[in-house]
C-alpha cells in the first residue's frame, strides 16, 4: 500500500512521523512514496505516478499559497483516498487566525473533498488508530454527536456568573466545570474523542477536535451560552472587561467564519 | 521609617505650634519627616474664587514634585485641596493635558501614579502608639473634633483620633458634632454666626464631661479658641499625644504652665 | 444595488408595531425583509451572523425593557447582541451594520423611521467603502 | 517657551508604548496631510528644528491603531477628523442636568452653618437657575459659602451644591456682581503667593487689622489678634526656588476660560 | 411529503399589490401545490381550506397576521391532523409595506417559510389536574381578607403566619385614617370571623421552607416553630403573664385582640430554658396548657394555588445617623406611637417628662437617594392622624415638618382642615438634623431640630420634647426568601411585580400564584383588603376548575448532545428546568416556550419545537438564493 504525506501551511505537529510507534501495523505494510518531511524530494516525482496510483495521501495543514493549492490538487488526482489531518486542514486551525488582519489560509476541505478527516491539533493516538482502521475497513468514522463534557472529570451544577475570567485567574484545584468559573472552555462545543486530556490535566478545553456532528457556528454558541449565564446587573461590566473575543471563540475555525468568507470572496470576485 | 511631608504655609505662622508638636512627636516616635523639596502653597480658600486652572496647577506642582508612595499632610485644608485636585486630574483628560503644558515650564511631569495623600490623623492612628506611652500616664477625658475637610467630601478615618488618643491613655468622650462645621473662613464677614457654631461645639464637649478638645486643623483651632468661649482648652491632638509621651510643653508649642 | 436589510421582529411587540404601521400603507425600502421571531431572547447569534453574511444590515427589534412577554427575553437579547458587536469589531466588521431597537406595539411610525434611517446609513456606507 | 514636541520626543514616546515607526514614515504622513506640519524654529546654536503640536502624538497613535486593523491610508484619512481641537474647559455648569432633581426640601438651608449670613439659601439659587439660567438674583451666597460640604452630603437628591456655588463664583455670575468683604486680604494673599510661592492663609484670620511693612522682598507683617495678646509680628513665608516658572504658569492658568 | 400553500387575496388587500399568479408559478414545484382563495378566513374560505387538506400533509398559509386568524387555521389544521403548519403575514409583511419590491418581498417570505416548514412542530395541549386547596403566606389584613373570602366557597385554606399572632400591622393600629374611627372595630371582627370558619387551617410561628410541584399541584413544606403553649387548651386568662418573673416578661400576648388566644413563650428570655428550672407559669396554669417540651414541627401540604401576602415593614430609620433614632431618648417612629396609643402606654419626652412640644417628621428617609428613593404616598395621612391624636390626648404643641402633603381619599382634605382648626402647625421643609446638643442656649434639655421653613424663610432651629419619625414602606423582611422559593422576581424596590400593573394587578407571571396587600407596593388598609379579596377571587376562579389546559412539551432535549453543564437551569426565567438523575427535567406546566434555554445551550441540545433554530437557518438560506 503506497502512501504519500505532505505538510502544507502547518506547524508539522500532525505529521504521522510522530505517531509511528502508535500505528505499527499500519505503517509496517505502508510503502512510503513521498514524505517531504522525512526525505527531501521534489514534489515533481509525484507527477510520474498514474492517477489514483497512490492508495492514501495524508495532507496536513491549511492552504494559503498557490503552490500549496496546486499540491492539494495533485494529491487529489494522484491518491485514491486523501486524508485531511488536523484542525488546520479541516477548519483553518491556528494559522486561520490570520483572517483577523486580512486574507488568511483556507482549509483543505474548501479546495478538494477528502475521504477522511482526522480532527485534533494534533489528533490523539487512539483517534489516528480509529480513523485509519475505519478508512481501511471502508467506513470512515463520522464525527460523534457528544461533546467533550461527557468525558470531562470536573463536576457540574447549575451556576450563574458575575464576570468572565481567563484561565490564569482561576485556581485549577477547584474541580468545578470551567464554564461555571467564567472561563471560555470550548468543551461543550467540541466533539469528544480526545478523552478530555487537557481537562484531565486541569486545563480548559480549547476545542481542537472541532464541532460535534450537526453543530455549526461554535463560537457564537459558546458566546451566547456564557453571556446568558451572566447575572444581568454585572453583565455589561463583564462585557466591557472581556478581552480577546477572537481567541476565545474562534481559536481553530476562524477561517470558516461566514462573515470572513463573504469578505474574501468579495475581494476575489 | 521615612515619609514625605508637606508642611503647608500655615506651619510658618498661624500653625507654628502644630508644626512644632509634629516635629517633636515625629522624632520621639522615630519617624523621619522628609519635607517635600520646594513645596508651594496649596491655595487655601482663595483658589475657590480663582479659575479652576489656578488651584489645579498649584496642587499639580506639589504632586509632580512628590516622588513617593505617600505624602503626609498636616493641615486638613491642604489635604482637601491636594486630594480634590488629584481626583479631578485623574478624571478629566482635558485638564491633565493643559496642566502638563504648564508644568513643562519647570521640566516637571505629572504621571498618573501620583502619591496617596495621607492626613496626619490616619498616619498617627496607623502607628501602634501604646508602646510609646509613658508609664503611669492617666490623661484627663478629652473630646475630639475633625472638622469638615477630614470628613467631607473626601472622607478619612473618623475613628483615627479616638484610636490614637486612647492608645496613649486619654479617655475619649464620644460626641455627635465631631464632623460639624466650625465656621471656617466665615470670620472674614465678621458675622455673629460663628459664635453660635463654636460655642455649640464647646458646649457639647463640656456637657459630656470632656476637659479639653483635640482638633486637627489650624483654622478650627483658632476659631474655637477665640469664639468658643474663654475657659475651655482647645489644642492640637499632636500636642495631647506629646504630653502623653512625656515631652515637655514648650517643645509642643504650649505655654509653660501646662 | 440597494442595501438588503433583514429585520428580526419579536412577535409580541415589534411585529405588532409593523402591523400597525402597515395599516397606513407606508413605503418601506425594497430591500427590507421582516422575519417574525417568538422572542428576541431566543434569537441565536448563529442566525444573526448568518444574516449579517448575506445582507448589508440586520435589525433586531424587541419589547421595551420590563415589558417582555417572557419577562427577561429582551434583557438577554440586549446582552447577546452587545457581545456580538464586540466580536464584529474584533473581526474588522463594522458593528453599525447590526442595529438593535426596543419599541412597543404602538410605535409603528418610529419603526418606519428607524428602518429608513438604517437604510440611509447603509447606503452611505456602501458608497463610502 | 517651547512651542511643542520635537520629532525625536514623539518617536521616543511611541517606542515606549510599543509602536515602531521610522522617521521617514512620519514625514511621509506629514506630507500626506495625515499629521500636522511642524513649526520651524531657528535654534540659538544655529540650524533649525521642527516642533509639532502636542496632539500629534495622540493622532499618530490613532493612525497606527487603524493601520493595525488593516485599513488603507486613504480610509484612515477619512476616518480621522482634520484637526484635533484641544479639549475645551466647561462653559456652562457641567452637571446642570442634576439640578433638575431639586425638590426645594430646604435641607441644604437648614444644615448650612452660615445660613443666617446668606441672603438666599442654596436651593433658591438652584430653583432660580432652573427657571432662567442667567437671571440669578444678586445674592452673596456663593461668596459666604465656607465650602464645608455639609449640604452636599445631606442633600436627599445628592445634588453637587458646592460645585454649583463654585461654578457661580467663577463663571456663572457676570463679573460686575462680585461680592467681597475685606478684598484687601485676597490681594495680600495673592501678592505673597506670586512673590514667594508660599502665602499667608488669611482664611482663618479674623477681623483684625493687618499692616504690611517693607517692600515685597523682605515684607514684615503685623497682626493684631482680637484676643489678649494684642499686636504680634509674624515673619512672611519663606520663598521657593522655582518661583519664576510658577509665576508665569499662574499667569497662563488664570487665563483659562 | 406533500405541501399545500394557501394564498389568500384578502378581498384585494393582498392581490392589488401582489401578482398572485406569478407567485403561484414561482412557488409551484414538485410536491408543492399552491391554491388561491379570495377570502380564506370566511366560512367558505375555511370550507375550501378543509376540503383541500389531506392528513399528514404540511400546510403553509399566506394571508393576514397570525394574531388575527392564526388560531382559526391552527385549530382547523390540528383537527385535520396536519403534519406541520405555519402561517405567514403576507399582507402586513409584504403587500402593505411598500409597492416597490412587494413581489420580491412576498416571494422571499414564502420561499423562506416553505424551506423551513418541515422543521416546525406544534406543541400539544395537555390537561393538568388542579388540587382544591389554597395556601396564603402572611396573616396580615390582606391575607386575612383573602382567607375569609376564599373559605366561603368551602375551599380548604391554609393560612401561614410567621409571627405568633395574626393581624400583622393592622392589629396594632389605634385609629384609622381618614375618619379616625377606632381600628379594633374593623380589624377585630375579621379576626373573630376567622375562628368559626372551619375550613381555614391556621399555622402561626411558621414559615414556608420549600415549594415543589407545578401550578395546580404544589407540594409545600412548612416549618412551625414551637409556641410552648397549647392553643386548644388555653383560653387566654393571662394568669401566667402576671406570674412570669422576667422583665420584659418571657410570656407575651401583646396584640389587643390576640388570635390565636394563647400567649407565646420566648425561649431566649425564659428562665426555664436557661436551665434555672423556673416553671411558675406551668404551675399556675389551671388548664395545663404550658408544654415546655414542644419542638419545631414540619408540615407537608398539597395545594393548587398560592397567595403571597407578606406585607410591608417601615423603613428602618436607624439607618439615618443624624436623626438619632434608637440613640436619643424622645425620638420614636409612627409605629411605636401607634403601639403606645394602642396599648395605652405613657409617652415620655426627651427629658423623661410628658412631651409638651412634639415634632412629626414626614418623609423620614423617604424621597432620599441614599435611603428610600420613592414616596409611599400614604404615610402623610397616617402622620396627620398621629398629629391630631397627640394634640387631643396630650394637648401638646404639634409641628408637622413636611415636603408635600399627600392625602388620599376625599376625606383627607377634611382631616387637614380639622388639624388646622385644632392648632397643628405645618412647616414646609424636610428635617436636616435632630440633635441633643442645643444651638440656642435656651433650648437646653430639649431636642434641637434643624429644618428651614421654605415658605417663610427665617426660623430654622426648633426645640421639641418628642420627635415622631414617619418612615416610608419597604417590603417585609424575608420577602426575598419567598421570592426565590416561588420564582417571583421582585422589582428594583423589592416589591413583587404583578403580571401587568394596570390590567392584572394581583396576578403574577407564574400561573397559580397571586399577590395581595402591601407585598406588591405600599397600600393603606382599604387597598390591602381590596387586593386581598381580588386575589381570593382569582384563586377561586382558577381552583374551581378541575384542570387547566396548557401548551406543553415546548422543549425537546436531545440527551446524547447534552454536555450536562446545567447552564440552562439557571437561565430559565420561569424555573422550569431541573437537574434529575436521568438528565434534564422540564417542568411541563411552568415552561411557556420562550426559547431562552435553547439560545443559551452551548451544545445545541435544546430545541424549541415551534421555533427551532434550523427553521430560521433554512429561511435565511432560501432568502440568500431568492433574487
Amino acid at each position: 500500500m503506497k502512501i504519500a504525506v505532505h505538510n502544507l501551511l502547518s506547524c508539522g505537529g500532525c505529521d504521522p512521523v510522530f505517531f509511528l510507534e502508535e500505528l505499527p501495523e499500519f505503517f509496517s505494510q505502508a510503502e512510503v512514496v513521498f514524505w517531504s518531511k522525512v526525505k527531501d524530494e521534489e514534489p515533481k516525482i509525484l507527477k510520474k505516478f498514474p492517477d489514483q496510483g497512490i492508495e492514501i495521501g495524508f495532507l496536513c495543514g491549511a492552504i494559503k499559497s498557490a503552490g500549496q493549492e496546486e499540491m492539494a490538487q495533485v494529491f487529489r488526482k494522484k491518491c485514491r483516498m486523501v486524508v485531511a489531518v488536523g484542525a488546520c486542514a479541516l477548519w483553518g486551525g491556528i494559522p486561520g487566525l490570520l483572517w483577523a488582519w486580512g486574507e488568511g489560509p483556507r482549509p483543505v476541505s474548501s479546495f478538494i473533498s477528502p475521504e477522511l478527516c482526522i480532527p485534533g491539533c494534533p489528533p490523539e493516538g487512539p483517534t489516528w488508530a480509529a480513523c485509519l482502521q475505519g478508512l481501511l475497513s471502508g467506513q470512515p468514522p463520522k464525527p460523534s454527536e457528544e461533546p467533550v463534557c461527557i468525558e470531562c472529570p470536573r463536576n457540574r451544577r447549575p451556576f450563574r456568573l458575575s464576570s468572565f475570567r481567563r484561565f490564569p485567574e482561576t485556581d485549577p484545584e477547584i474541580p468545578e466545570c470551567y464554564l461555571s468559573l467564567g472561563v471560555f472552555c470550548a468543551g461543550a462545543v467540541t466533539q469528544k474523542g480526545c478523552g478530555a486530556r487537557c481537562l484531565k490535566a486541569g486545563y480548559p478545553c480549547l476545542g481542537c477536535y472541532g464541532p460535534p456532528a450537526g453543530l455549526s457556528a461554535r463560537g457564537e454558541r459558546l458566546l451566547s451560552a456564557l453571556v446568558s449565564a451572566l447575572v444581568p446587573q454585572k453583565a455589561s461590566q463583564a462585557l466591557t472587561r472581556w478581552t480577546d473575543p477572537i481567541g476565545s471563540l474562534y481559536r481553530f475555525d476562524l477561517a470558516t467564519h461566514p462573515l470572513l468568507r463573504k469578505r474574501s470572496c468579495q475581494r476575489s470576485a | 521609617m521615612k515619609i514625605l511631608y508637606y508642611p503647608g504655609c500655615s506651619s510658618e505662622h498661624l500653625a507654628r505650634d502644630l508644626y512644632l508638636s509634629i516635629e517633636t512627636l515625629a522624632s520621639s516616635l522615630g519617624v523621619e519627616l522628609e519635607v517635600l523639596s520646594d513645596w508651594n502653597c496649596c491655595g487655601a480658600r482663595e483658589i475657590e474664587e480663582a479659575p479652576e486652572g489656578v488651584g489645579l496647577f498649584l496642587a499639580a506642582r506639589n504632586l509632580a514634585l512628590a516622588q513617593g508612595e505617600e505624602l503626609l499632610v498636616a493641615c486638613s485644608l491642604c489635604f482637601h485641596n491636594l486630594k480634590r485636585a488629584q481626583d479631578l486630574l485623574r478624571k478629566e483628560a482635558g485638564f491633565r493635558a493643559r496642566i502638563a503644558e504648564l508644568l513643562k515650564e519647570e521640566g516637571l511631569e505629572l504621571s498618573l501614579k501620583t502619591p496617596q495623600i495621607l492626613p496626619l490623623t490616619e498616619f498617627l492612628a496607623r502607628l501602634d502608639l501604646s508602646k510609646f506611652r509613658s508609664a503611669g500616664f492617666r490623661g484627663l477625658p478629652v473630646a475630639v473634633y475633625y472638622g469638615c475637610f477630614l470628613s467631607r467630601p473626601c472622607p478619612t478615618d473618623l475613628e483615627a483620633l479616638e484610636k490614637a488618643l486612647s492608645a496613649v491613655g486619654y479617655p475619649v468622650v464620644p460626641t455627635t458634632l465631631k464632623s460639624h462645621c466650625c465656621g471656617g473662613h466665615l470670620p472674614r464677614t465678621d458675622s455673629p454666626v460663628i459664635k453660635n457654631l463654636c460655642q455649640r461645639l464647646i458646649f457639647e464637649a463640656h456637657q459630656k464631661g470632656a476637659t479639653g478638645l483635640a482638633v486637627a486643623c489650624p483654622v478650627c483651632k483658632l476659631n474655637l479658641e477665640i469664639y468658643g468661649g474663654p475657659s475651655f482648652p482647645v489644642r492640637y491632638f499632636t500636642q495631647y499625644l506629646g504630653l502623653a509621651l512625656g515631652l515637655s510643653p514648650s517643645w509642643l508649642g504650649l505655654p509653660e504652665e501646662e | 444595488m440597494p442595501p438588503k436589510i433583514i429585520g428580526f421582529l419579536c412577535e409580541w411587540c415589534a411585529a405588532r408595531a409593523l402591523e400597525n404601521l402597515a395599516f397606513h400603507r407606508p413605503e418601506l425600502p425594497p430591500g427590507f425583509q421582516p422575519l417574525r421571531i417568538n422572542c428576541t431572547g431566543s434569537l441565536e447569534l448563529e442566525v444573526v451572523t448568518k444574516a449579517l453574511a448575506q445582507a448589508e444590515g440586520v435589525l433586531v427589534a424587541g419589547c421595551p425593557s420590563g415589558e417582555c412577554h417572557f419577562k427577561e427575553g429582551n434583557l438577554r437579547a440586549g446582552l447577546h447582541l452587545e457581545a456580538l458587536r464586540r466580536v464584529l469589531s474584533a473581526l474588522g466588521e463594522d458593528p453599525r451594520r447590526l442595529k438593535v431597537l426596543w419599541l412597543s406595539a404602538g410605535e409603528g411610525e418610529r419603526l418606519g423611521e428607524e428602518i429608513w434611517k438604517f437604510y440611509r446609513e447603509l447606503s452611505h456606507e456602501d458608497r463610502g467603502s | 517657551m517651547e512651542p511643542g514636541l520635537l520629532l525625536e520626543d514623539i518617536l521616543q514616546k511611541l517606542a515606549e508604548e510599543g509602536y515602531q515607526i521610522s522617521k521617514r514614515t512620519f514625514l511621509y504622513y506629514v506630507q500626506l496631510g495625515l499629521l500636522p506640519k511642524g513649526k520651524r524654529k531657528g535654534q540659538k546654536k544655529g540650524g533649525v528644528k521642527f516642533y509639532y503640536p502636542t496632539w500629534t502624538l495622540e493622532r499618530l497613535k490613532a493612525i497606527l491603531e487603524l493601520k493595525k486593523k488593516g485599513l488603507k491610508l486613504k480610509e484612515i484619512q477619512e476616518r480621522l477628523p482634520k484637526k484635533a481641537p484641544s479639549p475645551p474647559l466647561p462653559k456652562t455648569f457641567s452637571q446642570a442636568e442634576r439640578l433638575k432633581d431639586c425638590n426645594a426640601c430646604g435641607i441644604c438651608g437648614a444644615i448650612c452653618p452660615v445660613y443666617e449670613e446668606m441672603d438666599l439659601p442654596p436651593w433658591r439659587l438652584i430653583q432660580a437657575w432652573e427657571e432662567v439660567p442667567d437671571s440669578l438674583p444678586s445674592a452673596n451666597t456663593p461668596w459666604v459659602c465656607v465650602g464645608c460640604y455639609l449640604c452636599e452630603t445631606r442633600c436627599p437628591q445628592e445634588i453637587p451644591i458646592v460645585e454649583f456655588l463654585r461654578f457661580l463664583r467663577r463663571e456663572g455670575l457676570p463679573p460686575g456682581r462680585r461680592w467681597r468683604k475685606h478684598p484687601e486680604w485676597s490681594r495680600i494673599f495673592w501678592s505673597l503667593l506670586e512673590e514667594r510661592g508660599r502665602s499667608f492663609d488669611f482664611g482663618a484670620v479674623h477681623a483684625y487689622q493687618i499692616r504690611v511693612l517693607g517692600p515685597a522682598e523682605d515684607q514684615r507683617l503685623l497682626l493684631r489678634l482680637p484676643g489678649p495678646e494684642g499686636e504680634k509680628e509674624v515673619t512672611a513665608p519663606s520663598k521657593i526656588k522655582g518661583l519664576p516658572a510658577l509665576k508665569r504658569a499662574l499667569e497662563r492658568a488664570r487665563g483659562w476660560k | 411529503m406533500r405541501t399545500k400553500v394557501f394564498l389568500c387575496e384578502c378581498g384585494g388587500n393582498i392581490s392589488e399589490n401582489l401578482d398572485l399568479k406569478a407567485l403561484k408559478k414561482a412557488l409551484a414545484s414538485s410536491g408543492v401545490e399552491v391554491l388561491r382563495h379570495p377570502f380564506l378566513c370566511s366560512p367558505e374560505g375555511q370550507a375550501f381550506f378543509e376540503a383541500r387538506i389531506l392528513p399528514g400533509e404540511a400546510v403553509l398559509v399566506g394571508a393576514c397576521s397570525p394574531h388575527l386568524h392564526g388560531p382559526t387555521f391552527k385549530t382547523l389544521s390540528k383537527k385535520l391532523r396536519v403534519r406541520a403548519f405555519h402561517m405567514v403575514a403576507l399582507r402586513e409583511e409584504a403587500a402593505w409595506i411598500g409597492k416597490e419590491g412587494a413581489y420580491q418581498r412576498a416571494l422571499r417570505l414564502l420561499k423562506g417559510a416553505l424551506s423551513a416548514l418541515p422543521y416546525y412542530q406544534a406543541p400539544d395541549l395537555k390537561e393538568f389536574p388542579i388540587t382544591k386547596a389554597l395556601l396564603i403566606i402572611g396573616g396580615g389584613i390582606a391575607g386575612l381578607s383573602a382567607a375569609l373570602k376564599a373559605s366561603e366557597k368551602e375551599l380548604p385554606v391554609y393560612l401561614v403566619e410567621r409571627e405568633a399572632f395574626l393581624g400583622g400591622k393592622a392589629v396594632f393600629l389605634d385609629r384609622l385614617y381618614p375618619r379616625l374611627e377606632c381600628a379594633s372595630c374593623l380589624v377585630s371582627p375579621r379576626l373573630s370571623a376567622l375562628s368559626h370558619q372551619k375550613n381555614i387551617r391556621l399555622y402561626t410561628l411558621s414559615r414556608v421552607l420549600q415549594v415543589g410541584g407545578r401550578p395546580g399541584a404544589y407540594e409545600v413544606t412548612l416549618e412551625e416553630r414551637p409556641r410552648y403553649v397549647d392553643p386548644e387548651r388555653c383560653h387566654g386568662c393571662g394568669e401566667c403573664l402576671r406570674v412570669c418573673p422576667v422583665n420584659p416578661p418571657a410570656l407575651t400576648m401583646d396584640p389587643p385582640h390576640p388570635v390565636p388566644r394563647a400567649p407565646v413563650i420566648h425561649a431566649a428570655r425564659c428562665l426555664h430554658f436557661k436551665g434555672e428550672g423556673c416553671s411558675r407559669c406551668k404551675e399556675v396554669c389551671s388548664r395545663k396548657a404550658i408544654r415546655f417540651e414542644e419542638n419545631p414541627r414540619l408540615h407537608r401540604l398539597k395545594v393548587g394555588g398560592i397567595i403571597v401576602a407578606t406585607g410591608f415593614k417601615p423603613y428602618p430609620v436607624e439607618k439615618i445617623p443624624y436623626y438619632g433614632y434608637k440613640r436619643l431618648p424622645g425620638v420614636i417612629t409612627l409605629w411605636d406611637l401607634e403601639k403606645a396609643f394602642c396599648q395605652k402606654e405613657a409617652l415620655r419626652g426627651f427629658d423623661g417628662g410628658p412631651p409638651r412640644k412634639v415634632a412629626v417628621v414626614h418623609c423620614a428617609g423617604s424621597r432620599d437617594r441614599r435611603h428610600l428613593s420613592y414616596c409611599s404616598e400614604i404615610c402623610c395621612g397616617l402622620a396627620l392622624k398621629a398629629g391630631i391624636l397627640l394634640r387631643e390626648r396630650l394637648s401638646a404643641e404639634v409641628y408637622h415638618f413636611y415636603l408635600d402633603l399627600r392625602l388620599k381619599s376625599p376625606e383627607g382634605e377634611a382631616l387637614l382642615r380639622r388639624a388646622k382648626e385644632e392648632g397643628l402647625r405645618f412647616i414646609r421643609g424636610q428635617v436636616a438634623e435632630i440633635s441633643e446638643v442645643p444651638l440656642r442656649p435656651e433650648d437646653e434639655g430639649r431636642l434641637t431640630l434643624l429644618a428651614e421653613n421654605t415658605l417663610q424663610p427665617g426660623q430654622k432651629v426648633w426645640a421639641v420634647d418628642l420627635v415622631v419619625l414617619v418612615p416610608g414602606f419597604v417590603p417585609e423582611g424575608g420577602s426575598e426568601e419567598v421570592a426565590s422559593l416561588l420564582g417571583l422576581c421582585p422589582d428594583r424596590f423589592g416589591f413583587f411585580s404583578p403580571r401587568e400593573e394596570k390590567t392584572a394587578p394581583v396576578e403574577t407571571l407564574r400561573k397559580g400564584i397571586w399577590i395581595a396587600g402591601a407585598a406588591s407596593g405600599p397600600k393603606d388598609l382599604s387597598e390591602s383588603v381590596l387586593s386581598g379579596e381580588a386575589a381570593a377571587l382569582e384563586a377561586l376562579l382558577f381552583l374551581e376548575k378541575s384542570a387547566f389546559l396548557a401548551d406543553t412539551e415546548w422543549v425537546d432535549w436531545e440527551e446524547e448532545r447534552c454536555g450536562r453543564c446545567w447552564l440552562c437551569v439557571e437561565v430559565c426565567p420561569f424555573k422550569a428546568l431541573r437537574v434529575s438523575p436521568k438528565g434534564l427535567k422540564v417542568e411541563e406546566a411552568l415552561c411557556c416556550g420562550c426559547g431562552l434555554c435553547a439560545s443559551a445551550c452551548p451544545s445545541g441540545a435544546l430545541r424549541i419545537k415551534p421555533f427551532p433554530r434550523q427553521a430560521y437557518l433554512q429561511t435565511l438560506e432560501a432568502l440568500a438564493n431568492a433574487p
